[in-house]
């Protein structure tokens, strides 16, 4: 079959992701938003792999993975963090660095 | 010995008729397990058990069923519909998808066509297992939620916080085995224990993969997110009728999964233990499904023993076990495998240099449990100073009934007439 | 099972991929919307997980079996799990307002993904017109298979990053340690204390020590709203649950006439004890100030 | 030989002339070869370092027990001292002089200063002079400092200076010299200052530690300066190569050289700190400020002989300080009231001698060191006399409150009238032997410096008769509250024995054992003809030293002395009780124009420098503060500049693709 549909589809949902992050005021949600992205360039890597017949895409793919756990070991603890403080899970809340 | 290109080989039909057998062999294997349980505790308790319908009640479960089948379904106002729709189906078909890739023999000749005694195969299905078992949890936690209320919520919170847990353990004990089988297919790993069966090689990860599965399944006694005395029921409490008769039966057909992983990882799958096994053919055609059989029967066995057996565990003391002991337990265990395989690659055959360190592992690892033993034993005594002499209901922190030697001194207050106490202006002492 | 024919499929390039691409790639789409649409995070996290199970199927199609089975396991079972735990941590009735309050940013936002999305089309469609796939089958044939492939790649050429990965998870793990630890500024409540201080609030307010009788003992029905009567007949409002107090006070009113008469019958035949019960104990079930009942005792 | 001419004993002699020329050691061995105890030889200082470590490391749990154990390991010093003063006796005359290298310490690029040590005739005489004063101090301290909550500090710190003092002597290059000369500021500074809680104490210290840094500037010059001429620092090195740099070069070194001996011995000009120092406790004094630190500098003159015999003008100038330090510390000793800082004078004026005898050159170093030695003795006695009188009244300093306490204070009044006896330089004492032979060698290189030295010797007499007369005769002055009473035997037990050592150590050095003979290799000596025939030289020393004593007795001991300090008195008195206005001095000298010089500079830079600094940061904060618009704070925002970024970085990459 054709890859690039694969990649069209990786696209699409990269820019869903991307409207998610830049639309949506809720921290999880955006935070699941830059989830989204990233799958969406898991996709597109498994698909390159497939592409040029190397593995090396997955590879990058489960990096991104890992990486992409960590992350969100790390920021759901901060969204916890700032939700103890000021009971809300707004993004747009902590916003003291503004200015 | 099946091989992985034996798969995936079959006619259509042939693959209906095998789901429709997986599903079969399941379903009956769930009934026999609720009744077998009812029964053995029953022995446990000294009482007898459900012996009425059918002989010696073995019909009993699928009365139940019926019964549960027929009842009024109820559900709550708060409920989110769609998902609470949702969660028992997710475990359900979880638990019976997680069984396509379990072994139950060779391969022989279904209508003409030779095939292996197993729905499917691939080089990762034992992944499969753990992935499919991961998808399992949403069907707790969504019940949980979907439920709108406060038992099943925090039920369905412990319960995925547990399985997750216990899972990552789960995991860890699998990779000596894939280690030592050099594939995560569960044929492949069957018949790689053809002289040996990896809970003798791999004795540390048989026990933690036992431990953690009593864990996963949330059986006694790890039951406690499902304790009805704390929680009435968990994350099932406002589920009735159908739905709830679809995670009874999740639950053991997980019962029943774990025991046949257990069976396949660790007791060489369908293969007739040793002495039998020297029988020639034995290990042919049909007869293995009885081993098979007989091996997670005892498994199952050993899940109705310790919940007759067993007291529950704290939910805190449960965690701390869990990530403090078998994770770190396994972790090691695992440096030790790959460790030994690693040397046993590099220096060839140096079986004696391998069993002087791991004999050094091994003392080391003696000795520290021993130390830790001995830290457990020099736990202060505390203090118990025998009360004597008359004690005031008020002294020192709060009222308490009188210890055997005190004698309860009674204050002024309580020998006064309570003001207030008079409606018909009556003094009388309460009564001491 | 679906698995091993997807897997055939992709390999084959067949009808099959097709099917499966379609399916896989709608179910995908309506996740992605439905994360980005849906009101109630629940709902965003619900719809997440099936776009990345549906990617998980597209993986194992793009003939990433191992990738796909670690999808699922660490993304569905771990990371979504955590997202929704946090939610239910934080509420999960937290639904977002779908008010935007950042001046302009919607519009540009729009905007710009606008531009994005000319420009991943433009780029993509001259990139990709005409590729044609390689495969992987004489990749994953090399070391015998795709996870043995990944694996010799992973600790030979990609071990540096593999450690570092590693050292990575470690440190978010101790991070999370960190920022979700709270320093404990006050003694941990043990059984002791907490009786001691539910002691003193007897004490000093009168409040009931014990546990709050539970809803419908002794009452006509064991309905959750039931109030529970006291041996002296009254009922007792204690035992409803404080949201249904309110609500059922009606109903408490209803069903104190109702048995209003069986409570006379008991009285009748208790007659001449007054009351079984002394007026002091009931006035702590009402709250009573203590004082009033043991004046002498203020002074200590 | 006749007590007259037994100065000329302590000269080494063969067959009863001097000898013209000395052969200086030049054979150096290892304390390996030298065996016996020399390889221990580090345990000299090692062990009152330690008592120092443990004391402050252990804290206050060792206040019970770290004063012996800090009394104890000088004490261990001083018997391992007396066994390599032994050994060395043994050794050949050529060969006096043993190396041990402990480790090498420093190294950068060519620099190269091992940690190695050096025992000869000269460091020897210091070590027992050090250990021995300095164990009975520590004894004398257990008493007087027994009421003091802070004693175990104060013993600690004590070791700390005995060990620093130590390794000053012991070194075997002018580096490990200056970390032996820091180590022995550090702990004057905290000895000086250890009742900071009294601000002149405080103060005291602060201005010690203060001037003495002017005089290590002088010291690490004249290093730096060694080893760019030399490219050594090692004593031995820089000796030999001394002879081939230029005139100039060695000038310049001695005078840096001499700038340290300076500030660290309270000589002119950088005298004021010494007596403001007396503010610290009596055995700092006695230990610190009169036997040992104080004559570090001598002892730094004396060992880089080889360089100012090369240059006339350093070592002239030494002579001159010494001359001018010499009277100004009689001078102000004769004026003051406080009986510590009448012997600060007076320490002053002492080491004026030595610094006279160094300044004379090979005619003079050994008298410079045999004067050190019995000023050691004599002077850590009086002090540690006058810290008895004190702690026996209230520690009431004042002389003018003392008078008449011989009836209280016996054994005080004759352990300070030994000191006394040593001092005065009536025969045969010891400055008898050690001074006058300064100043027969002075006269017979410079007259104007010995008949100044012969006059001070009078003032000496004075000074010390007139705070023998005020302190110990004549009526009582005494408040009412204050009871003098005797000391505890541990002080006066040190006490006496050291006014043994004032009394006879002169007569030891000379018949006994000849220090002349024994100093000499190591720092060369001459023989000076004097001007003056020597009995009549000798007989008017001894004039001069009974007028003083005569008009010291006349004017205190037969008079009331008025319990406050007279108000009409001559302009040199009065110049006497302002310590001749060295602070003044400095002040005007230095302090003034240095703080306009300071303001001056700040000035300027705040408005050149600063102005272009400023400016440039002005700016770059205006140009940040419209940057920082683009900041609102919501993330959101941010995701949208990204994606802007994203967009573009896009757009170019494709752009050249398709160009």
């Amino acid at each position: 079959m054709d890859p690039s549909a694969y990649i069209i589809l990786s696209a699409i949902l990269f820019t869903i992701g991307a409207i998610g992050v830049l639309l949506r005021r809720n921290a999880i949600v955006v935070f699941m938003s830059v989830e989204m992205m990233l799958n969406a360039a898991n996709l597109a890597f498994v698909t390159f792999a497939r592409m040029h017949g190397n593995l090396e895409g997955q590879v990058i793919a489960f990096f991104v993975m890992i990486v992409a756990a960590a992350e969100v070991v790390v920021g759901l603890a901060i969204i916890m963090t700032i939700f103890r403080t000021r009971r809300s899970v707004s993004i747009d809340d902590p916003s003291l660095m503004r200015n | 010995m099946p091989e992985l290109s034996d798969f995936g080989n079959d006619p259509f039909w042939l693959v209906c008729l095998k789901t429709l057998g997986v599903f079969v062999i399941l379903v009956v294997l769930v009934l026999f397990t609720i009744w077998a349980e009812r029964r053995v505790v029953a022995r446990m308790q000294m009482r007898i058990g459900p012996n009425r319908t059918g002989p010696f009640g073995l019909l009993q479960s699928l009365m139940d069923g019926f019964k549960l089948a027929l009842k009024e379904e109820i559900i709550p106002v708060t409920a989110h519909r769609a998902v609470y729709w949702l969660a028992p189906l997710l475990s359900a078909i979880t638990a019976f998808a997680a069984f396509a890739v379990i072994p139950f023999g060779p391969e022989v000749s279904i209508f003409g066509v030779i095939t292996p005694l197993q729905l499917t195969d691939f080089p990762q299905s034992v992944l499969y297992v753990l992935a499919v078992a991961s998808i399992g949890i949403y069907g707790l936690v969504l019940a949980g939620w979907s439920s709108g209320s406060t038992y099943p919520l925090l039920g369905g919170l412990r319960s995925s916080a547990q399985m997750i847990s216990y899972e990552i353990s789960m995991g860890l004990s699998f990779v000596a085995v894939f280690l030592y089988a050099g594939s995560m297919s569960t044929s492949q790993i069957v018949s790689s224990q053809q002289s040996l069966w990896f809970a003798v090689l791999l004795a540390p990860s048989f026990v933690i993969y036992v431990t953690a599965m009593v864990g996963e399944t949330n059986r006694a006694p790890f039951d406690l997110p499902e304790a009805e005395s704390e929680l009435v029921g968990g994350f099932h409490t406002e589920y009735s009728s159908l739905k709830f008769a679809m995670f009874f039966l999740a639950e053991y057909i997980n019962m029943v999964t774990v025991s046949s992983i257990a069976t396949t990882l660790f007791l060489g799958g369908w293969m007739a233990p040793w002495p039998l096994s020297l029988i020639p053919g034995i290990n042919s055609g049909w007869l293995p499904m009885l081993w098979w059989l007989a091996k997670t029967m005892l498994f199952i066995y050993l899940f109705i023993w310790l919940r007759g057996t067993l007291p529950r565990l704290r939910y805190d003391q449960f965690m701390a076990f869990g990530w403090r002991v078998l994770i770190p337990v396994s972790l090691l265990w695992i440096v030790l495998v790959s460790g030994l395989r690693a040397i046993r690659e590099e220096m060839g055959d140096t079986s004696n240099t391998m069993l002087a360190v791991g004999a050094i592992i091994l003392a080391v690892l003696l000795g520290l449990l021993l130390l830790a033993t001995m830290r457990r034993t020099r736990v202060r005594e505390p203090d118990i100073v025998e009360p004597t002499g008359p004690l005031s209901p008020q002294a020192g922190t709060f009222p308490v009934p009188p210890l055997p030697g005190q004698t309860f001194e009674y204050t002024p207050r309580s020998r006064q007439p309570v003001a207030g106490a008079t409606t018909s202006g009556s003094q009388e002492e309460p009564d001491a | 099972m679906s698995m091993s024919v997807i897997v055939a499929a992709a390999s084959e390039g067949s009808t099959g991929e097709q099917f499966t691409f379609w399916t896989c790639a709608i179910l995908s789409v309506i996740g992605a919307l439905g994360l980005v649409l849906s009101r109630k995070t629940v709902h965003s996290a619900l719809f997440t997980a099936l776009t990345m199970l549906n990617l998980a199927v597209l993986y194992i199609a793009n003939d990433a079996p191992f990738l796909g089975l670690v999808q699922v396991i660490v993304y569905t079972g771990a990371v979504m799990m955590l997202f929704l735990f946090v939610l239910m941590l934080v509420g999960v009735d937290s639904s977002d307002s779908l008010i935007e309050t950042l001046k302009g940013q919607r519009l540009i936002a729009v905007l710009l993904l606008a531009g994005f999305a000319v420009l991943l089309i433009l780029t993509l469609g001259t990139a990709l017109t005409g590729t044609q796939s390689v495969g992987l089958v004489a990749a994953n044939e090399e070391f015998g298979g795709n996870v043995q492939g990944l694996a010799h790649l992973m600790f030979t050429t990609y071990l540096l990053p593999l450690e570092v990965v590693a050292a990575l998870l470690i440190t978010a793990a101790l991070g999370a340690l960190v920022l979700a630890h709270r320093d404990r500024w006050t003694p941990k409540l043990d059984q002791e204390a907490l009786s001691r201080l539910r002691m003193e609030r007897y004490a000093e307010t009168g409040a009931h020590p014990g546990p709050l009788p539970n809803p419908g003992v002794l009452a006509t029905s064991n309905a959750i709203g039931t109030p529970a009567l006291l041996p002296d007949g009254s009922p007792s409002e204690l035992s409803v649950p404080p949201p249904l107090r309110g609500e059922s006070r009606s109903r408490l009113a209803a069903e104190t006439t109702e048995i209003d008469a069986d409570v006379t019958e008991v009285r009748e035949i208790a007659e001449g004890k007054e009351t079984m019960r002394p007026k002091a104990l009931r006035d702590v079930d009402g709250h009573t100030d203590l004082a009033e009942v043991y004046p002498e005792e203020k002074g200590d | 030989m006749s007590i007259l001419t037994a100065a000329q004993a302590v000269l080494p002699m063969s067959d009863g002339a001097p000898a013209e020329n000395v052969e200086p050691i030049t054979a150096t061995i290892t304390a390996a070869q030298a065996g016996g105890a020399f390889p221990l030889m580090w345990l000299l200082f090692a062990l009152p370092a330690v008592g120092a470590a443990v004391l402050l490391i252990v804290g206050r749990r060792s206040d019970r027990w770290g004063y012996l154990l800090a009394c104890a390991l000088p004490i261990g010093s001083f018997i391992l001292a007396c066994i390599l003063l032994a050994q060395m006796m043994a050794l050949p005359e050529a060969d006096r002089q043993v190396t041990l290298e402990l480790w090498n310490w420093t190294f950068a690029g060519s620099f190269d200063a091992a940690f190695a040590l050096r025992l000869d005739p000269l460091s020897i005489s210091f070590v027992m002079l050090i250990t021995g004063v300095g164990s009975l101090i520590h004894i004398y301290s257990i008493g007087y400092m027994a009421e003091d909550p802070k004693r175990r500090l104060f013993f600690a710190y004590l070791n700390l200076f005995v060990a620093a003092m130590l390794l000053l002597v012991l070194a075997d290059n002018y580096l490990l010299v200056y970390v032996g000369w820091e180590g022995v500021g550090l702990a004057s500074y905290l000895l000086v200052g250890f009742w900071q809680y009294k601000d002149s104490a405080a103060v005291a210290a602060k201005k010690a530690f203060v001037m003495n840094r002017v005089g290590d500037v002088g010291l690490s010059l004249a290093i730096m300066l060694m080893f760019l001429t030399f490219g050594t620092v090692t004593f031995s090195d820089v000796f030999e190569a001394a002879p081939e740099a230029s005139e100039t070069t060695l000038t310049i070194i001695g005078l840096l050289l001499l700038l340290a001996a300076v500030g660290k011995s309270a000589q002119f000009p950088l005298q004021a700190w010494l007596l403001d120092a007396m503010e610290g406790p009596t055995p700092v004094s006695a230990l610190i400020h009169a036997a040992t630190m104080v004559t570090a500098g001598v002892y730094l003159v004396v060992r880089s002989n080889a360089i100012f015999d090369l240059s006339t003008t350093a070592i002239s100038v030494v002579l001159a300080i010494g001359v001018i330090t010499m009277t100004m510390g009689a001078w102000i000793a004769c004026a003051q009231d406080e009986i510590k800082k009448s012997l600060a004078g007076s320490t002053m004026s002492q080491i004026g001698y030595m610094f006279l005898g160094a300044g004379l050159g090979p005619a003079g170093y050994v008298f410079a060191i045999f004067h050190l030695l019995m000023h050691g003795m004599f002077k850590a006695d009086l002090f540690l006399s006058a810290g008895s009188v004190m702690h026996g009244n209230d520690d009431q300093k004042n002389m003018r409150l003392y008078g008449g306490l011989r009836v209280a204070m016996k054994v005080t009044m004759v352990a300070f009238f030994c000191g006394f006896l040593g001092i005065s330089g009536l025969p045969p004492f010891d400055s008898w032997f050690s001074k006058d032979g300064i100043i027969d060698a002075a006269l017979g290189v410079n007259v104007f410096a010995g008949l100044v030295a012969l006059g001070v010797a009078g003032m000496t007499a004075f000074y010390m008769t007139r705070m023998l007369a005020m302190t110990f005769f004549g009526s009582p002055r005494w408040a009412e509250d204050q009871h003098p009473h005797e000391s505890p035997p541990v002080m006066t037990v040190p006490m006496l024995i050291l006014s043994i050592g004032a009394l006879f150590g002169g007569l030891f050095f000379v018949y006994v054992a000849p220090i002349g003979e024994w100093l000499a290799p190591v720092t060369g000596y001459e023989e000076s003809t004097p001007v003056i025939p020597e009995i009549p030289l000798k007989l008017t020393s001894l004039a001069i030293a009974i007028i003083g004593i005569a008009l010291g007795w006349r004017k205190y001991a037969t008079k009331d002395v008025p319990r406050v300090a007279p108000t009409n008195v001559t302009i040199l008195t009065t110049a006497g009780r302002h310590e001749l206005y060295g602070n003044a001095f400095n002040e005007s000298l230095f302090m003034r124009p240095g703080q306009y010089l300071t303001r001056w500079l700040v000035w300027f830079d705040n408005r050149s420098l600063d102005g272009l600094v400023r400016g440039i940061a002005t700016g770059i904060g205006d140009l940040g503060g419209k940057l920082r618009l683009w900041e609102t704070g919501y993330a959101r925002s941010y995701a949208l500049s990204m994606l802007g970024g994203a967009l573009l970085l896009g757009v170019v990459v494709a752009t050249a693709r398709w160009f």
